[in-house]
């Protein structure tokens, strides 16, 4: 049991931090640009998939350089040639624009790369259990994975605390209609932020697809979670993204090790109840419903907490 | 002006395929041929044109060619009615599928109904792959025929090894949380419990269906519950992904499972170093003793990239040649009636039936195993270099599960 | 008092317009009637019906996003909820030999959809925009994943099947084949369509285009931008919910993918590609969509990737869609000054398509290289035979892509050009100053 | 007779600061009231305060003597009050027609019915005929609000607030930005439009302020330091001192 919980708490933060990799690029960009990035989890994906190119080509390290950088300038060309073009058709617009553009990555991905999951092999030299936990082997690559997540988390504080760009991200967070006064390189501004908010979701994905799975279907199975993330977090706070992350990231490997439904803590149904609908309810444990309870998560937040456990502003 | 482009417009896919030569049959392939489910279509549909070649150059089914038309279904029952009645409209009178059980209900209600509806333009649905008993129990059909194994009887046939294996104590069920996974499971308690009392089912999991990306918290369960052995329906990536898990956590425990011979599943088990640990009931392997088989195995992979994965496709085409010739006549409805009953010399050797009660097909069914090859196994799966080892047969008759199906026959 | 009404108000349609309105619909009614005598293959009434959904589903989309300015991710649950109550009436009524004819059947799947809407809405329509739209993706993705827990009712992933012909018969319809079923979808349809413009007609309906102009003036006006919304939300829901018990009456099967993100992505394509800005502008889009999605996948085996891209085209070129770009030319075709148009278009024309076919070619040849490395390199798409592996191919889609772009950019500037000059032009011929 | 609004001992604080301090404020009914101040004391808040747009920190606020601090703006409307804003606030896709006659759905008793055909409801359409002739736009009729010229967008402003037939209107720098000419017709608009009104008017132009209202009240620094007849704020010295003096120099 404790080993279990260990292993758990160790997965989940793992998950939460490398859903706040890719949070919080998505928080700075939407509040910025105010404009929900859907492809965002597309990025991710991709840096999944560039770096197993890569690194089948030069090697793991490499890639795990290169691949960031290729998707942020991917994602700078989007800003540059897609959204900045389509800002003046409003925010649907925009948010349809983003939409395609994940429909569209994954359709080319799929192309590329085949569907089924490629063969992204953790690096030789991450290659071994760290540590050995009531017999259980905890891969070294893991903690490599929450180490970069550690690293690039307080990197992003420095930058955020210490820089002209990262003062005015700051102040875009909590003003964003500041954002339109900024003066004439706002573009360049714009540019840099969503290029560095795609790469960090690439750097998320390089490092997760040789743990987790390289597939086309990444993105759309992330994605709406990442949603529930920055939503549950409060729009546009950065604290929140990253509570809201640990806690999905625990919430959701935590409840997949928990065997318990209705039946098990009160019973066996009456048989006369046994054969109807509310079955499916009574004995249905909580691993079976993992993967709804963030969204179960956001529509409670969303009724009773309308701007996020950390948010300031309602949209 | 915009009527008649729209009018054009309509046309096209309708008209486009209107035109139905007489002297050729045409089997709809419906499967999913582009977006998520396409690779695995892809190989269906190759298989299933190799196998029309080599009747093609034996004289075709009655003097008359056969063609496979493949029809996009995107693995969705919606989708894959309107391509029946597309394929329907262009002539087809026989209509095959194998991917995903849904589909597979749909289409036999379907063509149940639409056959009821529209007597004398019958049509046939052969399944080669969807095992969901109900196709051959409660909701069988006469126009439905399936040649792959059912899930319960692949369940009984696995049970029968087990039941001579005393290093079994301790099984682990993890299945997906869908029909499929779910029938596997509750076979798997019954029969166990009825073959080997003394096994203990030390966990019983469901998991969601193809959504989980990282498996490594149901592993940590499996380590928990001290397993010995893991017996698993998942299919695709819920079991390379499971796979590769286990390996990271360094999980020691037998594997048996349905389908872990898919696309990525050998690759996944070389990766994660399970030699001979991962174990596979099928209808057929390539690397059997059996001569006609391996030649043919050869000549396939001569064509393409990837091993013959469907032995059941191979039966079911050459027995709907053979009923054809037996009823002289490619009309369905006689084509059905030939292959009520019918024995057949299966593609691994041995005989195979098709039971006229459900219109179920029974075959010898073999326990193989994955890993390094010896002397006379000479086929290797997805370049790894590692190949199945027969490790079991289990013959027809021991596979021959009762139905509950109540054919209706016109 | 009165003089100034009739001086100042627009005026009343006459009889002769109201004759040609009212011959529309009863025009519209007989082009229907008629359509299935002209393409009467099983195919073709399938394709029919399919599109008569889809065009009651993209409007009901569109009360949404086109009049009330709420972007929904989730419309399908409202659509899947109608289709598998609609499914489960069948059976029932069936089984239980209910005097209940299955034309009524869309009767129950408005009325859930209505009823779901209503419950759940209240509290979604409090929040526009953004916020909006992430909660209705969120309930969705909530709604969809549930319904493969509740099996006993949406039947898990295999899904309810029924059968219609087991309903209570008037006038000896069985309702078993297809025509039967068209002239039900088709009727429905016109009703469906009818309804909702009148819908965009009323009070309620002019206050949602104000609550998606400016929801703040809105309360202003003693409105309260809420209650429009979620009203608006309840006809949608409705209204996808007739669209839903239609298409299980069409499959005689509901499954979870009904409820699903694809179906709910698929109507919004429609609705934004077709034109959310004008009413008939989903149904273009319904019938382009459903069409294609039919149509292509046998001409090429990643027609989503073009579709995906075609949508991300109108996004950035036509955010009024189809009709949109239709619609601009009225005030030309007006002045009959369209024809001044036609030589700068042929003009861009030609690159455009150079610069879209060498897209096309690159794509498919790529998509060889990836999915079929070692077969026949002679490939088709849309029909056309070429060599993948040929040097010739690749240099022409480079040549194309490159040289296309370059003079589709300096043509389409052209275009602007000549467009401006001759619209002005053109409002000076209609609206002499 | 209680007065049309009374504003009694209302604040308003954002975070720390506080915008407005202990506001009394009563306006008769039928009087003709501006509110002037330097920028940012306060106007455009208070006027917030009263449409129901924010809500008070403490302090009630009535209209004819009923409390509507804390409602929300749609209810203060169909109580009748109506306000316009200091930036055009239309709705810019719709026709200037189609923008008055939402203004004018409310108070004809239409609500949210949806079994009504809109152009067949004559008491909607002679209303908002009438409104559009006053307004001066009736050859503006169909073209949509966006399009309208600065001027005219103002025009339209002030007709949306007054179409609904409430009684106390609050106009929130109606002649901003208008030049001489445009903002003598717009006095005189207003000046008929709201005949046997209440009126509360936030204006800069004093020659506006003088030539309209009846009472005159000076805002600075969330305060009210003067209330009274145009001729006693002349005369005030302290609004002369913090007001009136910096707009002479």
């Amino acid at each position: 049991m404790l080993e279990l919980i260990v292993i758990s708490s160790l997965n989940g933060i793992l998950f939460g931090m490398l859903l706040f990799l890719m949070a919080s690029g998505l928080t700075v960009i939407f509040s910025m640009l105010g404009v929900l990035n859907f492809a965002h989890a597309s990025f991710y994906m991709l840096g999944a998939f560039f770096g197993f190119q890569i690194s089948r080509w030069v090697g793991f390290w490499p890639a795990l350089v290169l691949a960031p950088l290729l998707a942020g300038l991917i994602g700078i060309a989007v800003e540059r040639y897609g959204l900045r073009h389509v800002h003046k058709n409003g925010h649907v617009a925009e948010l349809l624009f983003t939409f395609g553009l994940a429909f569209a990555i994954e359709e080319v991905v799929q192309i590329i790369w085949g569907k089924s999951p490629v063969d992204f092999r953790v690096p030789a030299v991450l290659d071994f259990p760290a540590f050995t936990i009531f017999s259980t082997n905890y891969p070294a690559f893991k903690m490599f994975m929450l180490l970069v997540s550690v690293v690039i988390f307080l990197s992003l504080l420095l930058v955020l605390k210490k820089t002209r760009v990262g003062l005015i991200v700051q102040a875009a967070l909590t003003h964003p209609h500041m954002v339109a006064h900024l003066g004439h390189n706002v573009g360049r501004i714009f540019m840099l932020v969503f290029g560095v908010g795609t790469a960090l979701a690439a750097v998320a994905g390089v490092i997760a697809g040789p743990a987790l799975v390289t597939q086309s279907n990444m993105a759309a199975l992330l994605g709406p979670i990442l949603f529930v993330v920055v939503v549950v977090g409060g729009l546009g706070s950065l604290p929140g993204a990253f509570i809201a992350s640990l806690m999905i990231g625990l919430l959701q490997t935590f409840a997949v090790s928990i065997n318990t439904s209705p039946a098990s803590l009160f019973g066996p149904l009456d048989p006369a109840w046994a054969t109807t609908w509310l079955s499916d309810i009574w004995n249905v444990t909580v691993a079976q419903v993992a993967p709804v309870l963030p969204y179960l998560l956001l529509v409670l937040v969303l009724i009773f907490r309308p701007m996020g456990l950390l948010g300031t502003r309602e949209t | 002006m915009r009527k008649t482009l729209l009018a054009a417009a309509l046309a096209l896919p309708i008209l486009g395929s209107a035109a139905a030569a007489e002297d050729t049959i045409k089997i709809g392939y419906i499967d999913p041929l582009s977006g998520g489910g396409a690779s695995v279509g892809e190989v269906g549909l190759k298989t299933f044109q190799f196998l029309a070649e080599e009747l093609n150059t034996k004289g075709g089914v009655l003097g008359k060619k056969v063609e496979i038309v493949p029809l996009d279904n995107k693995t969705n029952p919606q989708e894959s009615l309107i391509q029946a009645q597309k394929a329907i409209d262009a002539g087809v009178r026989f209509i095959t599928q194998g991917n995903g059980s849904s589909v597979a209900g749909a289409l036999s209600d379907f063509v149940t109904k639409y056959n009821e509806r529209n007597p004398g333009k019958e049509v046939l649905y052969f399944n080669y792959a969807a095992v969901d008993p109900v196709l051959t129990n409660e909701k069988c059909s006469f126009w439905h025929f399936r040649w792959d194994a059912n899930s319960d009887i692949k369940m009984e046939a696995l049970t029968n090894y087990m039941k001579s294996t005393p290093s079994i104590k301790k099984v682990y069920l993890i299945n997906q949380d869908y029909s499929f996974g779910q029938s596997v499971r509750s076979q798997a308690k019954a029969m166990l419990a009825a073959k080997r009392p003394d096994i203990q089912i030390v966990g019983d999991e469901l998991h969601p269906l193809l959504k989980i990306s990282d498996f490594a918290p149901y592993v940590a369960k499996i380590k928990a519950s001290g397993a010995d052995t893991v017996v698993t329906g998942n299919w695709g990536q819920d079991i390379a992904l499971l796979l590769k898990a286990a390996a990271d956590a360094g999980l020691k425990v037998n594997w048996y499972t349905y389908y872990a011979g898919g696309t990525g599943g050998p690759t996944a088990i070389k990766q994660a170093g399970l030699n001979h640990q991962v174990f596979q009931v099928s209808e057929g392997l390539a690397n059997l003793d059996h001569q006609p088989s391996r030649d043919f195995e050869k000549a396939f992979r001569a064509k393409y990239d990837f091993g013959m994965f469907y032995p059941r496709a191979v039966n079911q085409m050459r027995m709907f040649a053979a009923a054809a010739d037996k009823a002289k006549s490619t009309d369905p409805v006689k084509v059905a009636q030939a292959l009520e009953g019918m024995t057949f010399e299966v593609f691994d050797g041995g005989e195979g039936f098709m039971r006229k009660d459900d219109h179920q097909f029974f075959q010898p069914i073999y326990i193989s195993s994955l890993g390094e090859r010896g002397d006379n196994e000479p086929f290797d799966e997805e370049k790894t270099g590692w190949g199945w080892r027969l490790v079991a047969k289990i013959d027809t008759q021991q596979t021959v599960l009762p139905t509950t199906c109540k054919m209706e026959r016109p | 008092m009165r003089d100034i009404t009739t001086r100042i108000a627009p005026p009343l349609p006459t009889t002769a317009e109201k004759l040609k309105f009212y011959g529309m619909w009863v025009g519209l009614a007989l082009f229907l009637l008629v359509l299935p005598k002209i393409f009467a293959s099983g195919g073709a009434l399938t394709t029919f019906c399919l599109i008569g959904i889809s065009i009651i589903f993209a409007l009901s989309y569109n009360i949404l996003l086109g009049q009330t300015g709420m972007l929904s991710f989730g419309h399908a649950v409202y659509y899947g909820l109608g289709g598998f109550l609609a499914i489960h009436a069948i059976n029932y009524f069936g089984g239980h030999k209910w005097p209940i004819p299955l034309p009524l059947v869309p009767v129950i799947g408005g009325a859930t959809g209505l009823f779901f809407s209503a419950l759940i809405g209240w509290v979604m329509t409090q929040r526009s925009g953004t916020a909006f739209a992430m909660i209705s993706l969120g309930l969705a993705e909530l709604i969809a994943s549930s319904a493969l827990i509740l099996r006993s009712f949406f039947g898990g992933e295999a899904g309810v099947s029924a059968n219609r012909t087991k309903m209570f018969r008037v006038f000896e319809l069985s309702f078993g084949p297809q025509i039967q079923i068209y002239y039900l979808v088709a009727a429905w349809t016109l009703i469906a369509i009818i309804a909702m413009y009148a819908l965009t007609r009323t009070p309620l309906g002019r206050m949602c285009n104000a609550v998606r102009d400016n929801p703040e003036r809105v309360q202003f006006v003693g409105y309260d931008p809420h209650v429009v919304r979620y009203l608006a939300f309840c006809f949608a829901g409705m209204f996808a919910g007739i669209a839903g018990s239609l298409a299980a009456i069409n499959f005689e099967i509901a499954n979870s993918a009904y409820l699903g993100a694809v179906q709910s992505g698929t109507v919004l394509f429609a609705a934004y590609i077709g034109g959310i800005g004008f009413f008939i502008g989903p149904i273009v889009g319904a019938i382009f969509v459903t069409v294609l999605s039919i149509g292509l996948s046998d001409l090429t085996s990643v027609w989503q990737l073009y579709f995906g891209l075609f949508f991300i085209g109108v996004v950035m070129f036509t955010p009024g869609g189809l009709t949109g770009l239709m619609m601009m030319h009225r005030p030309l075709w007006r002045a009959g000054m369209l024809t001044k148009m036609l030589p700068s278009y042929l003009l861009a024309g030609v690159p455009t398509f150079a610069f879209l076919t060498g897209i096309m070619l690159a794509i498919e040849t790529t998509v060889h290289y990836t999915a079929h490395p070692n077969e026949d390199p002679n490939i088709r798409a849309f029909g056309i035979p070429f060599n993948a592996t040929s040097p010739l191919t690749w240099s022409a889609a480079v040549l194309l892509i490159v040289v296309g772009f370059i003079l589709a950019r300096i043509t389409w500037r052209r275009v602007a050009h000549t467009w401006d000059e001759t619209l002005t032009a053109a409002r000076a011929k209609v609206h002499p100053l | 007779m209680t007065n049309a609004i009374e504003l009694r001992g209302v604040e308003k604080t954002f975070g720390v600061t506080k915008v407005i301090q202990n506001i009394n404020l009563k306006i008769a009914q039928g009087e003709r009231h501006a509110l002037i101040g330097p920028n940012g004391a306060g106007k455009s808040t208070t006027f917030n305060l009263i449409s129901g747009y924010m809500r008070p920190t403490t302090g009630s606020i009535l209209l004819r003597g009923e409390e509507i601090a804390g409602l929300r703006p749609f209810q203060i409307n169909r109580r009748g009050l109506s306000r316009s804003f200091q930036v055009t606030n239309v709705f810019a896709n719709m026709s200037v027609w189609e923008n008055l006659r939402c203004a004018v759905l409310w108070a004809t008793g239409q609500r949210y019915a949806f079994w009504k055909n809109i152009d067949n409801l004559p008491e909607v359409r002679e209303r908002t005929a009438q409104i559009l002739e006053y307004i001066h736009l009736a050859d503006r009729r169909d073209m949509p609000a966006g399009l309208l010229t600065y001027a005219e967008q103002r025009a339209l402003e002030i007709g949306i607030t007054v179409a609904g037939g409430a009684d106390v209107i609050l106009l929130d720098e109606p002649t901003a930005g208008m030049s001489h000419a445009e903002t003598e017709r717009a006095v005189e608009l207003i000046r008929r439009l709201t005949e046997g009104r209440t009126l509360l008017i936030v204006e800069h132009d004093m020659s506006v302020v003088f030539g309209l209202a009846d009472k005159i009240s000076v805002l600075v620094y969330g305060q009210i330091i003067a209330s009274g007849t145009p001729e006693e704020i002349r005369g005030n010295a302290k609004v002369k001192e913090a007001y009136l003096g910096e707009e002479a120099a």
